[in-house]
């Protein structure tokens, strides 16, 4: 697959389509890729990564990338193309500008998952057969492919490029995921101990922004929360107070327009499931006002811009669920 | 050497925290390790080190400074700063440990932070000496030894035992607060354990990795390097990178108004964002780009250029395994050298 | 949060209304003389869909015990369609905030024509009652705020 | 820094009773930014008005605060004394602590407390106020009147009156619409066109009216007093100036077999056409689809025939622009499509009709000449079943929710025109209930019943079957007696449910006016404002708002009118201060926001902003033009960024106050 996007990027910028290519870019170990631009065959040659670590969503960077003089090539696995249209649908990216070749989607691994199971000194990680050989300092260790998956790709709700411009394999389709199960299931505590699970979550907040600054619905020119005149500006959780705020407000703002493409949880350095907040709205968007998949298309109306008479009240929310 | 048979060490743990707050890296369920306080029956981890550095102990996350009580057209100010009471970090890691040395040359030096200086005061630093560094460590390239680590007291595990090295009056303190659970030994089996280390750090990925080309005198050239285009491009601009770093030491000062009263306080900030050191007419670095070349400016050249020749980063690896699109130092260093 | 003489927790009780409808129905319930407890202090907002998330949080990090916003009936919105969007956004607000564990009853929905100045009144006293009932607002509160 | 004066009033004993006001006006005193704090019996006085204003010069006031009654009550009063002094308008705040808070309470304690913390929420807001000036927006000196139908008409002659230029655009080849094709009108059963053509022939004469026939709205653009609209000429291939309307050609025509759309295809015209005698403007057009030399190349009688050279085979579409102060829509109503109504028989049986045909087979004007007769054989019918509710107040999705409202009356007429000219013919009338609230309405329907002796029969028609021998069984349904009736009807005439005309939807998406899930236009407030529409400057007339009846229609019609001449009369327009506006620098042009106004006051355009790093940087951003703003703040939370905000209802005065409150 590598060969052929790097053979792909290379013929698209030889005859001129493009002057300059999105990807990753190789790391020092196994497992630290860089999503980055390409501008020559050199370049890709020498560089371009195309692997089980290539999980990073690069459509974000289209919002600065199609600006600029000349078309971008972007690789886009299925997840990312849901970003894409979200942003072309808010005026974010010059679609126009960019040249989309969908290359299949993960799953992708997680290498946290494989350092949280004591592995350390890695050298190397191969997949042998669903069976990760991963080489050590210390020596060879091996565990099972699926438990080093990363979360977002453990519940994948699409395998579907829904914008392209060309393909490298075959399409795939939506899927039936499992991504609402922990939401579910959170839904079913009681409010004590959703309250007690959250605390002990949303404590670990560090307010690096991690999760805001990779999302791909977060493009704001000045984000509320570094806006002073916002009045609810804030470096640092002073209070448990500042972190609920922040994650409420962040996931309200995305509500209807998050993809659900994980980025958030895939980043976050003290892995708050900080997606389970976005799937709660996505969760409810669906079954209250019916299914919407943000991204999935480029014209219809976002949930929280549109409404019907016979919409339900506020007061759904006492009525169902445990208290 | 004093040494503890290792199955007894939560004994001296728990003998120590009788005396004064104890904190130990230990695990959360999440499997990384974060330095929690002492209590019976909690493990010290078995990571290499914690997520978030030991810096917080001594430069937190957010602090009071001062306050203002409001009440109607008066206004009255108080001093919330507190003396700290004495407490022991254990397991710090040496490149943590050579942290505090950085931070106290930004905050010990006059005009003296005292807030600062306050808990460094009362803070003794017990550290761990490593056995299995990670593929990410290269505190090495910083002249730190991680079989030979500062602090207070250092502190060896071979497996069986753990040794104990005071460093510092207060690491004697410490030593002779638990010095009844403590043995004198030789140290062969702590020394061939030692060895087998150096043998590992020889064959880290970084284990070359030099500063032999960076330094005060390299502000010119790296400064207007034109690499610093394409190794920001991709950064998100987000804070990790500095809020896990060990010594990154910036901070904003900000107001909070209570309803009764303005809290002054002030936390960690990053040079990755957008509004650090805004002015009135903006923000002096003007992209990502400009930010970007701060960070490793200061570490890299600003920082020894002001502190005899000191690097403002330890190695520790943390902004490696963190930074969500894994652009770090280490690939910042090997890029400028590249002429 | 009040405390009065006999220790009664006094919940502090924030009711945005929009200036058509619920701040006329406010009104006429005064113009009544029909009672709903000091607790509630109401802030005029020319439309419910005014009423950014935000502001709600903000009163809960001040000291406010509960929330209650109030509007036009749907289809009577002055503006045509403000109190849809509302409704839709404090839907998913409200179940946000169920969802992290912030007691549910704390914050409500309501719509108060101008012409009932009784719902208004009778709104008010069972939503002070039952946010009384539940205490003061721990789970949502700023500590820093929290008065001495 | 902030000088503010607050002013306590006692309103008598109303405030005074329950509230402590010397307490709260010395507690306000100590605020923050507060110069003054004074009580006194009745602000809204004049002399408690002169003493704000004597305040406000004596101490340079920045800001008042009066707690008083409620805003609503008051705040008008107070802004204009604030500036009588010379301050802003705007930067007046009224705590409410009558009806919110004297009248409620009984305790002096806790209701002086609470006037405390709403004379604190109100001071906190004021700190923040901005000097608000009204904008002001030209108006253009001109209506535009969509839709030639009574509404239209009737519209476009009273503003016409009122001295303004008003433009009629008229989808057909005249104006007239549906009333033109009505014989005669309840409940006085003078004849449609006797009093319907004189005004369409005013209409036409007056020379500030200009009527532009056979021609459609395809773009409109800007706001309230300042419209820029794009008409669509539809070409006639008749040149108007010329053609006199002598009618040779239509004679001419070679080809006849042309369904009449005005004798709701009963019978045939050419393809070169005058839809009536009486049509407004009276000149030919020709039918493309029909039309042999358009279709073939082959023909040009009409071209030889016609004297004066009008014909123009060549004629192209032609987009014409024009600037309006205000447009009132007039699109009216049809019949809806009975396709779906098998069980009437409609389209089985050509002597099953709608009351609409019905009206062009007894018009002297029809395919009949006036004389009744049924479609199939032009037989003299004898007995006539007509059937109510056909598609009106259905909770299925064959027809329509709402009541047609005027097939009861129209239907009492029809049957008292045939009993009265055809004597011999039985009538029968079934219905789920008569409806005639109106004048003289429920007396014309007993008439019907008493002196015509129509059979009204309460209940439904279960199944029209077209027998053999040319009749037509209607099985149906009497509730009252409780049977099953079978009738042997020479024809049926089926009341069906009306509609908003199809070019109503589109037309609302152009002028961003709202539509119910009828497509009925929505009216700003549908009691106090039922002839405008919730976007300044659009007004509703006739049918396109809801059914309606000809004394209705021209009442509604009217009154648009009269609305249309308030704002034309104006030079300009004073605008709401308190509009939305964005900040660009912040904006994302995302389009959120404009999804969420009502008044499609947002637009966006490409600025080209200078960088901090002396680059420039073309960005798409929202615009809000305050003359079309209303002022509701949908937007203003739709806008993830904050960028857009509300005059006199920020989010720093609307946190600031709750600071305040909760303090």
């Amino acid at each position: 697959m590598q060969e052929a996007m790097i053979n792909k990027a290379k013929q698209l910028l030889a005859d001129g389509t493009v002057s300059r290519v999105i990807g990753w870019k190789r790391g020092e170990f196994a497992y630290d890729i860089t999503p980055a631009v390409f501008e020559t065959a050199e370049e890709l040659e020498k560089d371009f990564v195309f692997d089980d670590f290539t999980s990073a969503n690069v459509s974000k960077y289209l919002v600065k990338e199609s600006k600029k003089e000349g078309k971008v090539l972007v690789f886009l696995k299925p997840c990312d193309t849901y970003s894409l249209n979200q942003l072309t649908k808010e005026h974010r990216v010059d679609r126009d500008n960019i040249y989309v070749v969908g290359i299949p989607g993960g799953p992708k691994l997680d290498i946290e998952k494989i350092k949280a199971k004591g592995i350390t000194g890695i050298t190397s990680v191969k997949n042998d057969n669903f069976t990760l050989k991963i080489e050590t300092l210390y020596g060879e260790e091996t565990m099972p492919f699926y438990e080093a998956v990363l979360d977002k790709c453990a519940s994948c709700k699409s395998k579907k490029h829904v914008t392209y411009d060309e393909l490298i394999g075959e399409d795939g389709d939506t899927l039936e995921s499992n991504r609402f199960d922990m939401v579910e299931q959170l839904e079913n505590m009681t409010s004590q101990e959703r309250y007690d699970f959250w605390r002990s979550e949303l404590s670990k907040c560090i307010r690096c922004n991690a999760c805001r600054n990779v999302c791909p619905a977060c493009t704001c020119e000045n984000c509320v929360f570094d806006n002073p005149a916002s009045g609810i500006d804030n470096k640092a959780p002073a209070d448990s107070f500042e972190e609920n705020m922040f994650h409420i407000i962040r996931a309200f703002h995305v509500a209807g327009r998050c993809t659900d493409c994980g980025e958030c949880s895939r980043v976050c350095p003290q892995h708050i499931p900080l997606h389970l907040l976005n799937r709660k709205f996505i969760k409810d968007i669906n079954s209250l006002y019916g299914e919407y998949q943000a991204g999935a298309d480029t014209t219809s109306r976002a949930p929280l811009t549109d409404y019907t008479a016979d919409d339900c009240e506020a007061s759904i929310v006492h009525e169902r669920g445990v208290e | 050497m004093l040494r503890i048979s290792a199955d007894k060490i939560y004994e001296l743990l728990g003998a120590a925290s009788a005396a004064q707050t104890v904190y130990i890296p230990s695990e959360r369920e999440d499997g990384e390790a974060e330095f929690k306080k002492y209590e019976s029956g909690m493990k010290l981890t078995n990571r290499l080190n914690t997520l978030r550095s030991a810096k917080d102990f001594f430069f937190p996350q957010t602090e009071d400074l001062v306050e203002f009580k409001v009440d109607g057209k008066n206004i009255e100010i108080s001093d919330v700063r507190k003396e700290s009471e004495d407490f022991i970090i254990f397991g710090v890691r040496p490149c943590d440990a050579r942290s505090f040395t950085i931070l106290d040359k930004v905050y010990l030096v006059e005009p003296v932070d005292s807030f600062y200086k306050n808990r460094r005061d009362h803070g003794t630093v017990v550290t761990m000496a490593c056995s299995r560094p990670a593929e990410t460590c290269f505190c090495q390239t910083f002249g730190i030894d991680p079989t030979a680590p500062e602090g207070d007291c250092s502190v060896w595990n071979d497996g069986s035992y753990y040794y104990f090295k005071s460093n510092t009056d207060k690491g004697q303190k410490f030593i002779d607060s638990v010095t009844s659970l403590l043995e004198e030994s030789d140290t062969a089996e702590l020394d061939k354990s030692i060895e087998k280390t150096k043998e590992v750090m020889k064959k880290l990925p970084l284990a070359n990795l030099s500063t032999e080309n960076f330094g005060g005198d390299k502000l010119n050239e790296y400064f207007s390097s034109d690499k610093w285009a394409e190794l920001s491009e991709s950064c998100l601009g987000c804070g990790t990178c500095t809020f896990v770093c060990p010594t990154c030491q910036c901070y904003d000062i900000k107001d909070f108004n209570t309803g009764h009263g303005i809290k002054r306080y002030r936390c960690w900030d990053s040079c990755m964002y957008s509004d650090f050191t805004k002015m009135a007419h903006g923000n002096p670095r003007l992209t990502q780009l400009e930010r970007f070349r701060q960070r490793f400016m200061h570490k890299l050249v600003y920082f020894p250029a002001n502190n005899n020749g000191e690097f403002g980063c330890v190695g520790c690896g943390r902004c490696l395994s963190k930074c969500p699109i894994s652009m770090n130092i280490v690939k910042v260093m090997k890029a400028l050298e590249v002429k | 949060m009040q405390v009065n003489d006999n220790k009664e927790f006094q919940p502090l009780i924030v009711a945005f209304c929009c200036n058509w409808c619920s701040y006329a129905g406010a009104d006429l319930s005064g113009t009544n003389r029909l009672n709903y407890p000091t607790n509630v202090k109401i802030i005029r907002v020319p439309c419910s869909c005014r009423v950014n998330p935000m502001f709600i949080l903000r009163a809960f990090q001040k000291g406010a015990d509960g929330v209650i916003l109030c509007g036009c009936h749907p289809g009577d919105c002055h503006y045509t369609s403000g109190n849809y969007f509302t409704r839709r956004r404090m839907t998913l607000l409200f179940s946000m905030l169920d969802f992290l564990g912030i007691e549910r009853d704390r914050t409500r929905v309501e719509w108060v024509s101008a012409a009932e100045g009784a719902k208004f009144a009778a709104t008010m006293n069972e939503f002070t009652e039952a946010v009384k009932k539940l205490g003061p607002n721990r789970r949502l509160e700023d500590l820093r705020c929290r008065k001495q | 820094m902030q000088r503010i004066g607050v002013f306590v009033c006692h309103c008598g004993t109303n405030i005074a009773a329950t509230v402590d006001v010397k307490t709260v006006a010395e507690t306000l005193g100590k605020e923050p930014g507060v110069v003054i704090s004074q009580d006194y019996q009745y602000m809204c006085s004049e002399s408690g008005q002169n003493l704000v204003k004597d305040a406000i010069k004596e101490h340079n006031l920045t800001g008042i605060v009066i707690c008083s009654c409620s805003p609503r009550m008051h705040e008008n009063t107070f802004r204009k004394a604030a500036a009588a002094a010379g301050l802003n308008p705007y930067l007046v705040e009224i705590a409410n602590i009558r009806e919110q808070c004297s009248w409620i309470h009984k305790e002096i304690a806790t209701a002086t407390e609470k006037a405390v913390i709403l004379g604190r929420a109100a001071i906190a807001k004021v700190h923040l106020n901005a000097p608000l000036t009204a904008g002001e927006s030209p108006v253009v000196k001109k209506a535009l009147v969509i839709g030639g139908g009574i509404a239209g008409i009737q519209t476009a002659l009273d503003i016409a009156e009122a001295g303004f230029d008003v433009d009629i655009v008229e989808k057909n080849p005249t104006i007239g619409g549906k009333m033109a094709q009505i014989d005669k009108t309840f409940p006085t059963l003078d004849c449609a066109a006797c009093i319907l053509t004189p005004k369409m022939v005013e209409a036409s004469q007056n020379e500030r009216i200009t009527i532009r026939s056979f021609s459609e709205v395809t773009d409109v653009k800007g706001f309230v007093g300042n419209f820029t609209v794009k008409i669509k000429k539809k070409a006639r291939y008749v040149d108007e100036t010329k053609c006199t309307g002598c009618g040779l050609c239509t004679e001419k025509c070679p080809m006849k077999k042309v369904p009449n759309e005005f004798n709701m295809g009963l019978d045939n015209r050419s393809a070169v056409y005058i839809p009536f005698a009486q049509a407004v403007p009276k000149v030919a057009t020709i039918d493309p689809n029909y039309c042999m030399m358009l279709k073939t190349g082959k023909c040009g009688v009409c071209s030889k025939v016609c004297s004066v050279g009008a014909i123009n085979y060549k004629q192209q579409d032609e987009i014409i622009e024009e600037k309006y102060g205000a447009i009132i829509v007039a699109t009216g109503f049809n019949p809806i499509s009975l396709d779906k109504y098998d069980e009437f028989a409609y389209g089985q049986s050509p002597d099953v009709v709608t009351s609409l045909e019905l009206e062009r087979l007894m018009n002297a004007a029809g395919p009949n000449g006036g004389t009744l007769l049924r479609p199939s054989d032009k037989t003299h019918p004898h007995t006539i079943v007509f059937v109510q509710c056909v598609g009106s107040r259905c909770d299925d999705s064959k027809g329509k929710p709402y009541c047609s409202k005027i097939c009861c009356m129209y239907t009492a007429k029809h049957a008292m025109l045939i009993r009265e000219k055809y004597p011999d013919t039985e009538v029968y009338v079934f219905y789920i209930d008569v409806r005639t609230p109106g004048k003289n309405f429920d007396e014309f329907y007993r008439r019907a019943v008493e002196q015509y002796n129509v059979h009204y029969i309460k209940g439904m028609v279960g199944k029209v079957t077209p027998k053999s021998d040319g009749k037509i069984d209607v099985q149906a349904s009497d509730l009252l007696a409780n049977e099953q009736l079978h009738i042997n009807a020479d024809m049926v005439v089926l009341a069906a449910a009306i509609e908003p005309d199809k070019t109503a939807r589109p037309l609302a998406t152009m002028l961003t006016t709202q539509m119910d899930t009828n497509d009925f236009f929505t009216e700003a407030h549908p009691k106090l404002r039922p002839v405008e529409s919730a976007t300044a400057g659009i007004f509703l007339s006739g049918a396109c708002q809801g059914p309606k009846d000809i004394p209705e229609t021209v009442a509604q019609a009217s009154a648009a009118a009269a609305k249309a001449i308030g704002l034309l009369c104006k030079n300009s327009i004073t605008c709401n201060p308190c509009v939305a506006h964005s900040n660009e620098l912040m904006c994302n042009g995302c389009s959120s926001c404009e999804k969420v106004c009502p008044y499609g006051a947002i637009t966006y355009i490409d600025k080209e902003f200078r960088m901090p790093d002396r680059t420039t940087k073309v960005r798409r951003v929202a615009s809000v033009n305050p003359a079309v703003c209303q002022g509701c703040g949908a937007c203003t939370v739709a806008c993830p960024s904050g960028a857009m905000d509300l005059n006199g209802f920020s989010n720093s005065q609307i946190m600031a106050e709750v600071d305040a409150i909760c303090k």
